[in-house]
């Protein structure tokens, strides 16, 4: 029983994070209809800046907002030199665009910032309550969780209750039919980019430190858990994505505690296939389109 | 999606004006057979591996090009299917020592991994397929190190290979093997896709509904493409196997898969031609880039530095040609 | 109206359908005779694309029957185009990437439903060798005969997409037609079409020999061609006989003709 | 004169050409591309003075990113294009494992891999390749000893990565310690090891041996400290430099005080050897003055072994030739115990020092011992240190 | 009001429109009316800007269109209601029909012209909360128009408005055509098929044929002249 508790807790600190990354590519592709294969590698030169920041000045906070905003600026930047350029008859020259970004993103950081692991400090201390003698959770979990549920409550009512966030859906879906409508969808477009990179980045912030470090690829692996729980969750649905986090941090701290490390990427395919046979749109997924 | 330009109008194929008179499948099988003879014997070994490769690489993105580009099924997943099919042969080939055994397990075997994820996915549309196929890219080195005692975990297993017949060199045999592996695939790949076959799964890609009151059982169709596509990732992986006399989870990494849906994008998808161009750029572009890198940097940026212009080199073809490589020649002519 | 004992071709019994808390259809029953033409008729999201929905298997009805000479059928709709079911869809549904004859050919699919063709089939199976590829001729000669039926064969070697509204709904028709069906299910087929065509479109179906369902919302068109047609109005069947009746019928008027008519 | 060599692939009367496969892109790139860079600056210094019988060294690294397929082409390259003399020192198990009957194939020596598999050390199936670093077991064994002989009594457990670096050392260890209390794997796609520090310290272990990379040891010791778990952690040479994990702890660099390791090249904080001494001041003129670490110190003593066996296959330079030098052995260098080289063994180093982190640095503790991955005892070596050349370049 | 001069445009290298000429003048409802093909959708899409113009001018207030981005067109008082699926399928009714007055400062009339059209179609009103993809093919017609009416337009850009509606309902909308004209004055540039229900509330009808305008004609006469109709309306 302690041993489950404890397990649960570490997966669920596992899966905030998750849940952080996966939010970004829900805003992505509720903004842009793209998924984002270069999310990570974005959100690793953000966190690079502001370990630079950082390490200049001091001060975590600085460090973190300069990553928040350099994620803003580098969103802006792909948006509007590359993928505003990207002719999306096909939906796979996105997703290629967006590989050749992590190569060049990766290439760039290497060569400012070397190959290194480069540790990443976290705001709050890792060390876990304990209640009972099981380690639960630590003041910095508990940032990551108020971080994820801020982001989530920001997302659900900018998409539900603003006028952006409808503007941003409609541009999203019908570019033309948009702009009829007076909606500037270049400029949606942009600044879904740059919203969903800054929350790229803010999840870069969080993940990072709970990883073994800051480096050029640190993301990749993240990327992974992050998507497969945007796809469990749906991924037009920021309360999804969350879920979605939650279960696959869930799944792999349970199967890697009871059944063995190697066995939890299986676990989390098993998972995809179960709730996508289920539905198809994911576990949030909205009313099916009628065929004809 | 919805918009003034609905989903039909853009076409992936550039418009057909005439009847495209088109080479018979088979003359161009012998013409390319009869060119990679010739090569084998005009280059060097090194190219003739390099060769081998490529034609290794055609036999996955051929069947990945039909199944994404003509049935619209996005894999991230061949990776993992090569996989498969090189640990079948790797495994077939280390019990009975026959070549074309092993061949044939790697394709039947893949093949049925095959019709399992392509039942999940015929149920899957964009990028929730993605996620699964993605997820099971990843779920190779978990397999190998659960079940060690069989595929012996990261280190993988080595294969015992006859040699050549007679004074063959090695490199020249590899090429003629893969290259017998992908010309034969290119040609079943273009008869199949010119008959009903492949008007049905691309009439699948462009709208369901219609092509299922037109009499198409669209799921039947999706596992089909998904099967054959799987069936050529088998071959691949055999002949990947051959070519390594190895086989290990690290050769088939999630970038594997990643880059065969980039080569065929990039190539031109949905096009033989394009996963031929694919194929080479695979094999071509990261050692180009790496002696690029080599000429100009210092040792801490060569390998760095190659990515960057790995990564400048695509979304520079993707903005330029947004119909891949094999569209490029028609719009020139067209001008 | 004709004997009891009139094989129907194909008939709904109390056919119930409901999209969450909206009643799409409410116990419609419609029986459809060999070689008559039906037509549906009502306001806009009465349900008779549903109606053709539940026909062709895409919606299952919650309560309700349908049979298909005389035999209790489930329908499925990759199984229509071989039971000789035909439907175009309202507005167009086309296969972008392919040209207009292979879109066509989609359809032809060398289902021999009639026994006009049997004689042939014979033939073809002592050459067995060839099969395969006669075949595929055959049902790019059927594809070419219904696109010139539907005067469009001059595009056959184009893609859709750039063509005109009319030509491509003109293809849609081919489509259906290609695969020589006995039930030919019209969904709009005169939407975006001009007067003229209009009246090519009346001849079409009049000599099209099969039996067919129409929704329509142009009335000159459906009051042309029908023997019988059907009223519904929320759901609900409000009237059912042939164009004169309904066309004197108040309720009709009121909810679906309004002053213009 | 060279009239022998004429036909050696890579070798002409001024020149000698090899290569590496290293990653030097990628995840597994952090530390490790660091190596290659290092042997180079070390044959640039030996060039410098003249080379090795009038011969200047060329060393090709190629970038495999640590997959085996790339490991594959790029060796191929190397030795079907570039013509290079040897393969020395590719490394990582799984990218180098793939080439060796290529190399086999080929005939081209395949000189002092940077693993600790035990694969290299076949000579009957691959007369042409051997180690360098000594193989997990024996590290395992030498480990095992010393927690054996210092937590008598205590709860032992061990945690290690799910490949034949994880399982080998777990097999030295218990040839020594028996049975470990407790023990689990991880694996490098999931950098997360909440779940297994949680058990480890559920079963009460004292002490927990950790055969980890890098990253993860500094991943579980974080971890551990995390959850409020303090055994004492015994680290394998490969993951425990402690200027790598000190700064992936950042700020809880702290925690690695005490924690006991192994190595067998001098440490790269000891200036007192002469030979960190030498090998800083080739980093500086030849190495752009990189950061000196012990990967720096790993790369420069490849390059030393390699220079000497050049020198002892003498100057009528053959494949054939070097290999028998190597076998030869008798090289005396950095190593803190001898190399096992002979024509029964193609293993590296057979032994290492125990080590521990005081003041953020490692230190020497104890004395170096010897042993096998066999069944043979863990023996204390007593062989004497030796000191670099005047010049830095070994001589025949 | 509006005022094209010499439009050319198409899709490719070959024009679909050659050398248009129009004048509307405010108030008026001009049909545009014309053979399968023969180029009205591509008129209003260059009209709005949706396709670039190759040559010709397109002046609306004094102001030439050509410089002004498509999404500023609503600010000017310009609607488009494009043929077919204008619609966006994933948002729900109220969603499209509050998109239709996001633009617009005066949020209580954006909110009356809101309930204004759920009361003008009330099919809509039922389905509010239903996704896009959900309706019937008049439903999203309705809605499409709906729409664009929010915007309270000066200029309305209709293609094919009674395509896929019920008499009924294609009545109703000629008559608020009409009611909206007298009203507020309102300009409608029309695509029909639907030729007799056009010219029946237009003032003039406009004839394309193969991308040249051949005839303008007050709508009375255009009806009336059988030649005309036989040879370009096909009735
Ligand atoms: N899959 C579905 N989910 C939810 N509602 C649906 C679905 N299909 C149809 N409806 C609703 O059922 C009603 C009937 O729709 P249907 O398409 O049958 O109308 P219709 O009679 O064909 O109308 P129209 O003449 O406008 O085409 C409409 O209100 C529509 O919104
Ligand atoms: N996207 C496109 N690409 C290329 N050509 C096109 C495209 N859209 C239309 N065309 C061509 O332009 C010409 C005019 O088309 P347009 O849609 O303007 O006609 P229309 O008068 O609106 O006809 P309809 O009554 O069918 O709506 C047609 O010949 C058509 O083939
Ligand atoms: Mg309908
Ligand atoms: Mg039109």
């Amino acid at each position: 029983m302690d041993r489950f508790v404890y397990l649960t807790f570490d997966g669920l600190s596992r899966g905030a994070v998750y849940a952080a990354f996966a939010l970004a590519l829900v805003l992505i592709w509720r903004a842009a209809r793209i998924v984002n294969f270069a999310q990570g590698a974005m959100a690793v030169a953000a966190v690079y800046v502001a370990y630079s920041v950082t390490d200049a000045t001091g001060s975590y906070w600085l460090g973190f907002v300069a990553a928040i905003v350099f994620g803003l600026l580098l969103g802006v930047a792909v948006e509007k030199t590359v993928m505003r350029f990207v002719d999306h008859s096909s939906p796979l020259n996105g997703v290629v665009v967006a590989l050749g970004l992590v190569l060049i993103v990766q290439g760039v950081l290497g060569i400012l910032f070397g190959n290194e692991y480069r540790p990443i400090e976290t705001p709050f201390r890792r060390d876990a309550f304990e209640v009972g003698g099981i380690a639960l959770l630590s003041r910095y979990d508990v940032f990551v969780f108020a971080a994820v549920g801020a982001v989530v409550v920001a997302l659900t009512l900018l998409f539900t209750r603003t006028a952006v966030g409808l503007r941003m859906r409609a541009a999203a879906f019908a570019p033309d039919v948009s702009r009829l409508l007076g909606v500037p969808v270049g400029g949606m477009l942009t600044l879904g980019w740059a919203l969903a990179a800054a929350v790229g980045s803010l999840a870069g912030m969080l993940v990072v430190p709970t990883e073994l470090g800051l480096h050029p690829t640190a993301m990749d692996v993240v990327f992974v858990s992050a998507f497969t729980a945007a796809v469990v969750g749906g991924l037009d649905s920021p309360i999804g994505a969350v879920t979605g986090g939650l279960v696959v941090g869930l799944l792999l701290s349970y199967v890697s505690g009871y059944l063995g490390a190697t066995v939890a990427p299986m676990a989390v395919l098993f998972l995809l296939v179960a709730v996508l046979l289920g539905r198809p749109g994911g576990l949030f997924s909205s009313s099916k389109a009628r065929l004809a | 999606m919805t918009d003034l330009r609905e989903k039909s109008v853009a076409p992936v194929v550039p418009e057909k004006v005439g009847r495209k008179r088109r080479i018979p499948p088979a003359v161009a099988i012998l013409l390319g057979a009869a060119l990679i003879l010739i090569l084998t014997y005009a280059l060097p070994p090194f190219r003739n591996y390099q060769l081998a490769t490529v034609g290794a690489y055609f036999t996955v993105t051929a069947g990945l090009t039909v199944l994404t580009g003509l049935n619209g099924q996005l894999s991230l997943g061949h990776g993992a299917l090569m996989a498969t099919g090189a640990y079948t042969f790797a495994l077939t080939q280390n019990r009975w020592l026959s070549m074309p055994l092993s061949v044939l397990a790697a394709i039947v075997v893949t093949t049925l991994a095959g019709v399992v994820i392509g039942l999940a996915a015929a149920r899957l549309r964009g990028p929730y397929l993605a996620g699964l196929t993605l997820a099971v890219a990843v779920v190779v080195p978990s397999v190998t190190s659960t079940f060690d005692t069989t595929f012996n975990s990261d280190m993988g297993l080595s294969i015992a290979l006859d040699p050549p017949p007679g004074t063959i060199p090695m490199e020249r045999w590899q090429a003629w093997l893969c290259w017998a592996g992908a010309l034969v695939t290119a040609f079943l790949l273009a008869t199949l896709t010119r008959g009903r076959f492949g008007r049905d799964i691309r009439a699948v890609r462009d709208d369901e509904t219609a092509a299922r009151l037109a009499g198409v059982h669209v799921a039947r169709t999706q596992v089909l493409a998904f099967v054959v596509s799987a069936a050529c990732a088998g071959l691949a992986g055999a002949l990947f196997a051959v070519l390594a006399q190895s086989v290990s989870p690290g050769a088939f990494p999630l970038t594997l898969s990643l880059f065969l849906v980039m080569a065929i994008v990039i190539g031109g998808l949905g096009r033989l031609v394009g996963a031929l161009l694919g194929a080479l750029l695979l094999v071509l572009l990261p050692a180009l880039a790496q002696t690029a890198g080599e000429r100009s940097g210092s040792q801490h940026l060569e390998g760095n530095l190659a990515l960057v212009i790995f990564g400048v080199v695509l979304v520079v073809v993707m903005l330029a040609a947004p119909g891949g490589l094999a569209s490029i020649r028609f719009t020139l002519r067209r001008k | 109206m004709s004997t009891e004992n009139t094989a129907h071709e194909l008939a709904l019994d109390h056919m119930t359908v409901r999209f969450g808390g909206l009643t799409a259809l409410d116990d419609v029953s419609l029986r459809v005779p060999s070689g008559r033409i039906v037509g549906v008729i009502g306001p806009n999201g009465a349900g008779k694309t549903t109606l053709f929905n539940v026909i062709c298997g895409f919606v299952t009805p919650a309560a309700g029957e349908i049979t298909l000479d005389g035999r209790a059928w489930r329908p499925r709709p990759h199984q229509l185009n071989r039971l000789g079911i035909a439907r175009t869809l309202q507005g167009v549904g086309q296969f972008g990437g392919l040209t207009v004859l292979e879109n066509v050919q989609v359809g032809a699919r060398g289902h021999r439903s009639t026994g006009e063709r049997a004689g042939r089939e014979e033939k073809s199976r002592e050459r067995k060798g060839r099969e395969k590829r006669g075949r595929e001729k055959q049902s790019e000669m059927d594809a070419l005969e219904a696109l010139e039926r539907c005067g469009v064969a001059d595009y056959a070697h184009r893609l859709p997409g750039a063509l005109p509204y009319a030509i491509r709904k003109r293809v849609e028709l081919a489509r259906a037609l290609a695969s020589r069906p006995r039930i030919l299910m019209l969904d709009e087929p005169a939407g975006g079409l001009d007067p003229e065509e209009i009246r090519w479109l009346a001849e079409l179906i009049k000599g099209a020999g099969t039996t067919v369902l129409l929704v329509e919302h142009h009335m000159d068109l459906v009051m042309s061609v029908c023997d019988e047609i059907l009223v519904l109005d929320f759901g609900k069947p409000i009237a059912l006989g042939t164009p004169a009746e309904i066309s004197a019928d108040d309720k009709v008027t009121e909810a679906y003709l309004g002053a213009a008519a | 004169g060279g009239s022998s060599s004429s036909d050696v692939p890579g070798v002409t009367d001024t020149e000698i050409t090899v290569g590496t496969h290293m990653p030097l892109t990628g995840p597994a790139a952090a530390g490790y591309s660091k190596i290659a860079p290092a042997t180079k600056a070390y044959f640039d210094f030996v060039n410098a003075a003249g080379g090795i019988n009038g011969r200047k060294i060329t060393y090709k690294v190629k970038d495999d990113g640590y997959n085996p397929a790339t490991t594959q082409q790029v060796v191929r390259e190397l030795v079907l294009q570039d013509k290079v003399f040897a393969i020395l020192n590719g490394l990582g198990t799984p990218t180098h494992s793939g080439v060796l009957d290529f190399l086999k194939t080929n005939k081209v020596p395949d000189l002092f891999v940077a693993s600790g598999s035990r694969s290299w050390n076949q000579p009957d199936k691959y007369p042409g390749t051997f180690g360098f670093n000594p193989d997990y077991t024996v590290e395992g064994k030498i480990l095992g000893t010393h927690v054996k002989d210092t937590y008598t009594g205590k709860k032992i457990c061990f945690l290690g990565q799910d490949d034949d670096f994880g399982k080998d050392s777990l097999a030295g260890i218990e040839k020594v310690v028996g049975a470990v209390a407790a023990k689990q794997t991880y694996v490098t796609s999931n950098p997360n090891v909440g779940p297994q520090m949680g058990a480890l310290k559920a079963a009460a272990c004292e002490v927990v041996v950790l055969a980890t990379v890098p990253g993860f040891t500094a991943l579980s010791i974080g971890t551990a400290a995390k959850i409020g778990f303090k055994p004492q952690f015994v680290v394998s040479n490969v993951g425990s430099d402690p200027a790598t994990v000190g700064k992936a702890l950042g700020q809880a660099a702290p925690l690695l005080e005490g924690v006991v390791s192994a190595n067998y090249l001098p440490l790269n904080t000891d200036d007192s050897s002469p030979w960190i001494q030498l090998f800083k001041k080739v980093n500086d003129q030849y190495n752009a003055g990189a950061e000196f670490d012990n990967n720096i110190v790993y790369g420069m003593s490849v390059g030393y072994l390699f220079v000497q066996s050049l020198q002892a296959a003498g100057k009528d330079l053959t494949r054939d030739g070097i290999i028998a030098a190597v076998q030869k052995n008798g090289f005396q260098g950095p190593g803190l115990v001898p190399l096992r080289f002979s024509d029964k063994d193609h293993s590296g180093y057979g032994g290492q020092q125990l080590t521990k982190v005081e003041g953020g640095k490692a230190v020497f503790i104890g004395q170096a011992y010897t042993t096998d991955d066999g069944d043979g005892a863990v023996q204390p070596y007593t062989g004497q240190a030796v000191t670099p050349p005047q010049n830095g370049i070994p001589t025949a | 009001m509006l005022q094209v001069d010499g439009l050319t445009a198409g899709y490719g290298a070959a024009p679909v429109l050659h050398d248009v000429r129009l004048s509307v003048p405010s108030g008026a409802i001009i049909a545009v009316l014309g053979a399968n093909g023969a180029g009205k959708t591509t008129l209003l899409r260059t009209l709005s800007g949706l396709l670039r113009a190759a040559r010709g001018s397109v002046v609306f207030d004094g102001e030439d269109l050509r410089g002004v981005k498509v999404e500023h067109l609503v600010r000017r008082g310009i609607a488009h209601v494009p043929e077919g699926r204008g619609v966006v399928t994933e948002l729900t009714v109220d969603e499209n029909l509050r998109l239709g007055g996001l633009w617009r400062r005066d949020r209580l009339d954006a909110a009356r012209a809101l309930d204004e059209v759920y009361d003008l179609f009330p099919a809509l009103a039922q389905r509010r909360a239903s996704a896009g993809h959900q309706l019937s093919g008049g439903e999203r017609q309705m809605l499409a128009l709906g729409r664009a009416l929010i915007g309270r337009p000066r200029l309305l850009l209709l293609d094919e408005p009674s395509l896929g509606l019920a008499p009924r309902i294609t009545a109703q909308i000629m008559a608020l055509l009409r009611d909206l004209r007298e009203r507020t004055g309102l300009t409608v540039l029309l695509v029909e098929q639907n030729v007799r229900s056009a010219l029946s509330i237009a003032d003039e009808g406009v004839v394309l044929s193969l991308g040249r305008v051949v005839t303008r004609n007050n709508a009375a006469e255009l009806r009336d002249d059988a030649d005309l109709r036989h040879a370009y309306l096909g009735f």
